[in-house]
């Protein structure tokens, strides 16, 4: 059942040197807050999964919490590229950072499958890509029924899923609403899962069918206002795009990340 | 009567005419994005656009920044999670087209968009691939390796240059026919694959045989050693190379008024 | 692009005779409307896919539409059996009815494969069941990363998939709401696909996750009010349980479900 | 003091009793239903009450006919699809207990709701199933093969007699243990099984090495004797029997009123 607690207690509590975490959001409802917050934690040694590791995962990694990265696609979206993830796989600054990577289908069906309890995913992929020469968890299986080869991944189940989402209620049960991306197959597939929400309501005031969580397949519930910015929460707030702009400059400068590093995460509370 | 128009703009303009009103299109950012919705804007008002964040028949005012902005969803028939979109929509054959761009493409129609070798690298020579000690590490596959394969088929759109038109992809991360044009020979259970792939200079097309691109095509007023300088590979037309058709004003107006649009409301969001 | 029609239309321009059907709807939105006109048109030789077969399949059974049936549970929920189809497997009455027998996990994930563009569905079941004993569909595949051995079905797609679900919009969008089954699945997994609605609305006026079909995912759409009747439409009308109560005796009886048929059915028009 | 009850009533309630506040709870059609709901509506108010229909986390003011009537939507937290259910919630394991009911039981607690078998059917004995000529043709499945492998525990209500508890299922549609009791051992992947089964007579649990199902506490006025003559085979009892508390007046209020209601509500609908 889920506990309320604050950021910093609910990371505190959950996140451990060494732990398999995913942070999702699939370009919108991106868990920002929660990924300073582990910074501002000084966590070490993570591995991290994401699709698109944008810039919270090229934060987390600049900031030296990471030792190995699970991905699909990593870029800043319409800005350029994750420099100091690219100064971590290329210069080991401030460490080395292993990688695995995955496409997009094998990533989404590889949360579905740790959702569904499965040990992994079988989908229609990979065909003729040379990332099966590159990643060793790429596998397959031939269908009983056609012959017909699969592919095979095996199925991501995280130490810690963390998501932000727009509502939780006083009972614990958590909205999702718009580009939903993985988010709820994060928080069935982890261990221990927090959500950090935009607001508690009394009432999630929603259809029959829409996207939400439980109150006891959820750990922690945090509230952190604005905890997806400088992405964005559908019914709250749009992306903040110059952030995303600016980042490119930052990112590019050790000096500069490090002293962005000191002034906006470190010497900053958590919410 | 022929207006006013940059290279871009033309690529933009014969890539939307590439589309049809009654496909559905899985539609890449950047480039294919806003081709797609040129197309949308113009002569295919009932196009339906899917992008991988999960936004089913989206159209958007604004050009997206990222595959899944708020813009998508708000204008979007409805919105499902990303693994049903993989799972349901793309893989169960829904998808007319997927249209991509690249970063590096080759003469089998093979798109690398994960590592562009160092020059020295002699792996790239012995057809291997190069991944890891990049001369420049790209962003990766992202939904791109299933697009191409469980697609009905596949429109590409990238610039011309010897940077991007390479005799061999650095590495294949999204398979066009394969390294032997052969690939798809084997999986009857996936598309046809790249059909078309419009440039800045030209239309190519697979030669039926070999699936070799061939130009078929010139932009106007571009010249065969034009193309032929901005090819990594010894280039072929074929024999009856046609001109691709100018863009007509209302085109230009429409991807004007869009791109106009998008960087008014992109710099107002990013002062808030 | 789906096409307004009539149910008659509908029914005879997509149903052949010896096509693999299914009519789903999990106890709510059960497609009777289009099941009765598919007994009117005097379609033959039909394997009959659904979950729970119950009232509608005990109908065209008796009506002497199928060859076979694929099911996971059959009876009058709440009520006994179904008479008609214990007659068909018993007594070959009004023909011989042949079966195959799953779990429900079994067929939802195997709607799921078919919806998904996959031939097999995978899934941890029909452990020490003795239905593997009796079903010749159901094979294994083993997990290359764990060795777990993993139930294997194949995949449902259906000739013609047909659903009842609340309303369409004027361009043949459709919402579906409430408890939604495996019918999102029928549709997309089926080579054609008929969806009879309650109405046709102006706009679906509905939430962004909400169960929405795209108009060009349906080839056929008949407007058919109640068409869901004796079972129930969320939010229009509830179960005629009398209906379910007095289908017992009308149905344990060859003469008074010959009279039912004649009366209610083939004296009567379509929709 | 003892209320007044029937051994129907005392079954509906030891059954709740079996239930707490804190649990995930898939719920069987008919005797689970009510048992589950007493339970919601006694001592566990906050129980999670799940239906193999999608529906989670609901709260029915009256009993449903069916595992899908409008009644478990409409008081539900939210529905989702059946595939969704059995993969993501079921399969996922967030179920800690899977309630049913059955037609038949055997010692090693495995459940038969397929067929039931001609009485001179040598296969039977054999230890086989019969399947294609029964004396009755049950339902089927439905969700139980799967709700007994992967709830993490499963508890079974079913009235005793000899017609219900037979030394051998005539056939295994949802393992308990399975025909030699040791199915689970070579399955880690799966949950623990039946761990409880509670009939109008008596509350039995499967010995915890043989997993033969022993009588663990008898009914108020029930004799061993009793147990035995509605038993098929040598039934064992605990050395240690105890005695079943008996239902309180709340518990007999809530149940007698949720049958009335429900009642009314069903054939009010009938009469529409």
């Amino acid at each position: 059942m889920a506990i309320f607690n604050s950021l910093q207690q609910a990371i505190s509590e959950s996140v451990k040197d060494g732990d398999t975490l995913a942070l999702e959001g699939f370009t919108h409802l991106i868990s920002f807050a929660a990924g300073h917050e582990i910074i501002r934690q000084k966590k070490r040694d993570l591995t991290l999964i994401r699709m698109t590791p944008d810039l919270i995962y090229d934060q987390l990694v600049g900031a030296g919490c990471a030792k190995k990265l699970i991905f699909s696609w990593g870029g800043n979206p319409g800005v350029g590229s994750l420099h100091r993830v690219r100064d971590a796989f290329q210069n080991n600054y401030p460490n080395a950072l292993e990688s695995v990577e995955h496409s997009h289908a094998a990533m989404a069906n590889a949360y579905e499958a740790g959702a569904a309890g499965l040990p992994m995913a079988v989908f229609r992929g990979y065909i003729g890509s040379e990332l099966t020469d590159v990643n060793d968890a790429i596998s397959s299986v031939t269908c009983p029924f056609t012959g017909e080869k699969l592919a095979c991944v095996p199925a991501i189940k995280p130490d810690v899923g963390i998501i932000h989402a727009q509502k939780a209620d006083r009972q614990g049960n958590v909205l999702i609403e718009g580009i939903v991306g993985v988010q709820k197959e994060v928080v069935l597939s982890s261990k221990i899962s927090i959500v950090t929400v935009e607001e508690i309501v009394d009432d999630l005031n929603t259809g029959p069918n829409s996207c939400v969580l439980p109150g006891w397949t959820v750990d922690q519930i945090a509230v952190a206002p604005k905890g997806a910015h400088p992405s964005y929460a559908h019914g709250y707030y749009q992306r903040d795009n110059q952030y995303y702009l600016d980042w490119d400059a930052i990112s590019r400068d050790r000096e500069r990340f490090n002293q962005w590093l000191e002034d906006e995460i470190l010497q900053t509370g958590a919410n | 009567m022929t207006a006013n128009y940059t290279p871009a703009e033309m690529m933009t303009v014969t890539a939307a005419r590439a589309l049809s009103n009654n496909m559905t299109c899985f539609v890449g950012i950047g480039l294919p994005s806003e081709a797609a919705n040129v197309a949308r804007m113009t002569h295919a008002p009932d196009i339906t656009l899917i992008y991988e964040s999960g936004t089913i028949q989206t159209k958007p005012e604004i050009l997206p920044l990222s595959i899944g902005d708020g813009e998508l969803c708000e204008s979007a028939l409805t919105t499902v999670s990303v693994p049903e979109m993989f799972r349901y929509w793309l893989q169960g054959g829904h998808i007319d087209v997927g249209f991509l761009g690249t970063a590096q493409i080759d003469k089998y129609a093979n798109l690398n968009t994960t590592v562009i070798a160092a020059k020295d690298d002699s792996s790239v020579k012995e057809g291997k691939t190069s991944y890891a000690n990049p001369k420049v590490r790209l962003p990766g596959g992202g939904g791109a390796p299933e697009i191409s394969t469980n697609a009905k088929e596949v429109f590409i759109t990238v610039k011309h240059s010897t940077r991007t038109f390479v005799e061999q992809v650095d590495f294949v991360t999204t398979v066009g026919f394969g390294r032997d044009g052969k690939v798809r020979d084997q999986h009857p259970q996936i598309g046809r694959g790249p059909t078309v792939v419009i440039t800045d200079l030209c239309i190519l097309k697979p030669d039926p045989d070999s699936k070799e691109l061939v130009v078929v095509s010139l932009h106007p007023g571009v010249t065969k050693e034009q193309v032929i300088a901005a090819t990594g590979w010894p280039i072929k037309f074929l024999e009856s190379v046609t001109t691709t058709p100018t863009p007509n004003a209302q085109e230009l107006d429409v991807l004007r008024t869009l791109k106009e649009k998008t960087a008014r409301a992109h710099s107002a969001q990013g002062a808030v």
